[in-house]
């Protein structure tokens, strides 16, 4: 074994979404960790990897870290600069997104994703920030990729509102919906998830070093599934350690 | 046709009860001058409608000015959340059709198209649908594709009454460019009656001429055209000035409690009689200075 | 990504068979170096598709390349008809589905936006509906808007095996400007499976990062970049060169008949090996200076 | 009377066309002369006119005499430059259209337009141009004007394919499929004509100076509405000639 790496918990999220991205996918991408993810990817094994914004952005490359994708930062030195219905109608909903990268407030056991509020929607609630175009890249994209914290509360059997459907209720749903695709994996910061071919449930893949099977279910608000042999997630290499730091991310907003 | 008016007579064209699509996306190009105008001038029951909610809805649903709104969820991305709107969610005091971003300009490609309807694999199997089947059960209806008989969740066209747009360049007509990614805008101006724009310069129509691959608003459907800087302040305008920061943090704090959101009406929109007073409110020519765009960047 | 070819290797990676839509309208960015290599490789069987029949169109079918063009009509303007591609027509040895222009970009767009049809109000009532009834009856179908119940004519999304598309400007990726009005180009291109980009100039994509808007060709989209001056000559590039007036009259008096139509091939496709003894049967760079476009003019 | 200004047939029927026009009309225009009329109405009584080409131009202002819409030389000055999706969708089909200006091969009693094909369509035919735009044009403008040479053979009881259809068989056959509006004005080298408003049957309004009903009925392949009263056409005014001649057309290409 070399050196050990110095990383964060959101460092080695962000470098595992990266390692989910093939080299000349087009990647429709929310904020947050999934882009420093993404950056990473084109930086490093996938140089070919388009980058779409929905608002109307293609292959940027900011040298700032911006506040959300209506910041101008994000813009920098972009190859396009378009509309919604050019981003998510001709390129999304036209059938060419391979990934659709996405956070949320919640995820559950099929991986359906709430961003949409908390509480009971028929009652009392806190409504937060609604959908955007995560349902629109949850529906069309040939397969999804979730980034979310390990948290109890994060993570639960059945969210409390469907904003984007992953595999809804499991087995067969998702298909009879008319919805292609669905959820490929889950990654948290202790570990990821991939989903039963016939169930649509989440399964254990991987569990990140440092961390035991325990701390992984312990923390969740459902049981996953969890095969016999569960791996260790392969670390992130000194170099995309760096690259995050001093290229992607060097205010430590998003992988800090 | 000469159609350049003050934006206090251009905010005088729209009755209370209209729907007005606006031009934000969370904290960039958001109607804000507008929004604060329509306030003053005591405009009420208005219908909201953008693909991303953005400050300049918050700011009119903090004021009361709004009864709907029709959009695909928004917040002031890492300043906070649109505490107004929100509120008045949780609250029941406004009714919210709350879409995708994608469903949201569909339903504008529809209006603008002249279709009577227009077919999206987004939304099913989700909670925004179910919503929406109650909360507008006029806007979305089934359809089986007559080729091969697969059945098609369909949306209503939109027509809003007046579209609402800031835009870096327009001539005295209507013509107008957006620099930087336009998201729903062009769609939002097609689909409307008329529209309404907002410019940080206005040129002359032979600079327009020079450059007509950029023209995306087509002056005949512009109504009126307001040439006032910072218009979007404190949001930003790419290529002409960035966000203000410290104000929208300002205001991210005071839109969390009802009280909050009243003491910076009084201050911010109520306190000034125009724009031009609100921009010396925040410090004139010298703090706006700070806010020009690198020509580089664009930020 | 450097997708960078020479228009031989474009050119071949299209099998026989193939629906290419192409990117001509009349006498203007017709690709006319692409049709003639594809005679010289002997591609046969095409499908051809465009909203407006150019000079593209009627070289492939004079050189007898295609068996099926779906397109909204057309003619050489003020030169005369589409001669060879009447005479397929008149004589049945092509099968022509003849649409209008918006029905032609209304199943691009259907293609474009991954939907499963579109509903337009053109072609009723018309004998081009008729026909097409009778030549295409798996374009069209009638349904009922699930909103109104009113019924309407449906057409079937369109999505060409490879759009070929002539620009002014395009970087090693196929990222691709168009100067001048673009017609259905943006649309052949999001509804084909992939886009052969044909272009005047080739420029790093730094150039295309400056001007971002202006990117109508996504490079993500395109399989090949041709980089080869004068492909559309005779017919015009706005901005870069003017139509060759002489020598579209000389094509449009060959056209009229078969025999001067083959009198024609043989001379300018089959007597040359390729795109550049072309231009120099025509007179090289003394004869092509006379075509550059006026900087201000754009023709 | 002031003086005799002498005019030729074809500037006659642009300036007839120019005076259909109302200020403030958005209006799609053919090549030829239509575009000479509406140029005409623009530079006189209709400035805020807005001019719309199919394949992408609002509003140019040429100075060579193209040979067609796709001549770079018709596009000169535009204002706007797009798409067919912008100017024939979000316009036209959008329902923008006060008026649609077109030409054609032939036209009948009820001002259906023919530009694809003379013969038999399932026999011996000679194709000729097709639809182009003309086909939407006619479907949703707000209302046609049509121009055409008063010749037997372009003025028929039925036309022998129907490319953009007016009143179709007329009466009510027009709304039943569909469409709204429909032809108001066709303006030939002798005269100019309406519809009637129940039958839809191309009716005579007036009559050009120096022809005579005999001319006028004599040289059409079918008869239209003779109202007791017709009319002679107003004749061009010498400002609207030299506007022609020395601004428009100065090649004398569509009015010599």
């Amino acid at each position: 074994m070399g050196t050990e790496v110095e990383y964060t918990p959101f460092e080695l999220m962000a470098v595992a979404g990266a390692r989910e991205l093939k080299n000349g996918e087009i990647v429709a991408v929310g904020l947050g960790l999934p882009v420093v993810a993404t950056f990473l990817a084109k930086r490093t094994h996938a140089p070919d990897i388009t980058i779409m914004f929905e608002l109307g952005v293609i292959d940027p490359e900011p040298i700032h870290t911006g506040v959300g994708l209506a910041d101008p930062r994000v813009w920098y030195r972009s190859k396009v600069l378009s509309t919604f219905v050019d981003m998510l109608g001709g390129v999304l909903h036209g059938g060419r997104v391979d990934v659709g990268f996405l956070g949320g407030l919640e995820t559950d056991a099929y991986g359906n994703l709430n961003t949409t509020l908390l509480g009971d929607p028929k009652g009392k609630f806190r409504h937060f920030v609604g959908s955007g175009g995560a349902n629109d890249i949850a529906s069309s994209s040939k397969r999804t990729i979730i980034i979310i914290r390990h948290e109890e509360r994060k993570l639960k059997e059945a969210v409390s509102f469907i904003t984007s459907p992953g595999y809804i209720r499991g087995g067969q749903e998702r298909a009879q919906a008319g919805l292609p695709g669905g959820p490929s994996r889950v990654i948290t910061d202790k570990a990821i998830f991939g989903f039963d071919p016939e169930s649509k449930r989440m399964t254990l893949l991987s569990i990140h070093p440092g961390c035991t099977l325990e701390d992984v279910l312990g923390t969740m608000g459902f049981k996953p599934i969890v095969p016999e042999h569960v791996p260790f997630t392969e670390p992130p290499t000194a170099e995309q350690v760096r690259i995050i730091r001093e290229e992607i991310d060097p205010e430590g907003i998003y992988s800090g | 046709m000469d159609k350049v008016v003050t934006l206090s007579e251009a905010v005088a064209s729209i009755p209370s009860g209209s729907h007005v699509a606006l031009s934000g996306f969370a904290i960039t190009r958001a109607t804000m001058a507008f929004a604060a105008e329509v306030l003053r001038q005591g405009i009420r029951n208005l219908t909201v409608s953008q693909c991303v909610g953005a400050m300049d809805a918050d700011l009119l649903v903090g004021g009361g000015a709004v009864s709907r709104i029709l959009y695909g969820g928004g917040s002031l991305d890492r300043f906070g959340r649109l505490a107004c709107v929100n509120r008045a969610i949780e609250e029941g005091s406004i009714v919210a059709e709350e879409y995708s971003s994608l469903s949201m300009v569909f339903r504008y490609v529809a209006g603008a198209l002249g279709l009577p309807f227009i077919t999206i694999r987004s939304l099913r199997g989700s909670d925004v649908l179910k919503h929406l089947e109650e909360k507008a059960p006029s806007a979305v209806a089934y359809v089986d594709d007559p080729f091969t008989g697969e059945k098609w969740l369909a949306l209503r066209p939109l027509n809003p009454d007046v579209a609402v747009v800031q835009v870096q360049v327009a001539d005295p007509e209507g013509n107008a460019w957006i620099y930087g990614p336009r998201w729903d805008n062009e769609e939002q101006v097609k689909a409307s009656k008329r529209t309404i724009v907002i410019t940080e310069q206005l040129v002359p129509t032979e600079v327009i001429r020079r450059d007509p691959e950029r023209t995306v608003i087509h002056g005949f459907r512009v109504s009126h055209v307001v040439h006032l800087p910072f218009s979007a302040h404190p949001t930003a305008v790419y290529r002409v000035y960035d966000y203000d920061a410290d104000h929208i943090r300002l205001y991210a704090e005071a839109a969390k409690t009802p009280e909050g959101m009243r003491a910076y009406l009084d201050k911010y929109v109520y306190g000034v009689k125009d724009h031009w007073e609100y921009l010396e409110l925040l410090g004139g020519v010298r703090h706006l200075t700070k806010l020009a765009a690198d020509p580089i960047l664009g930020y």
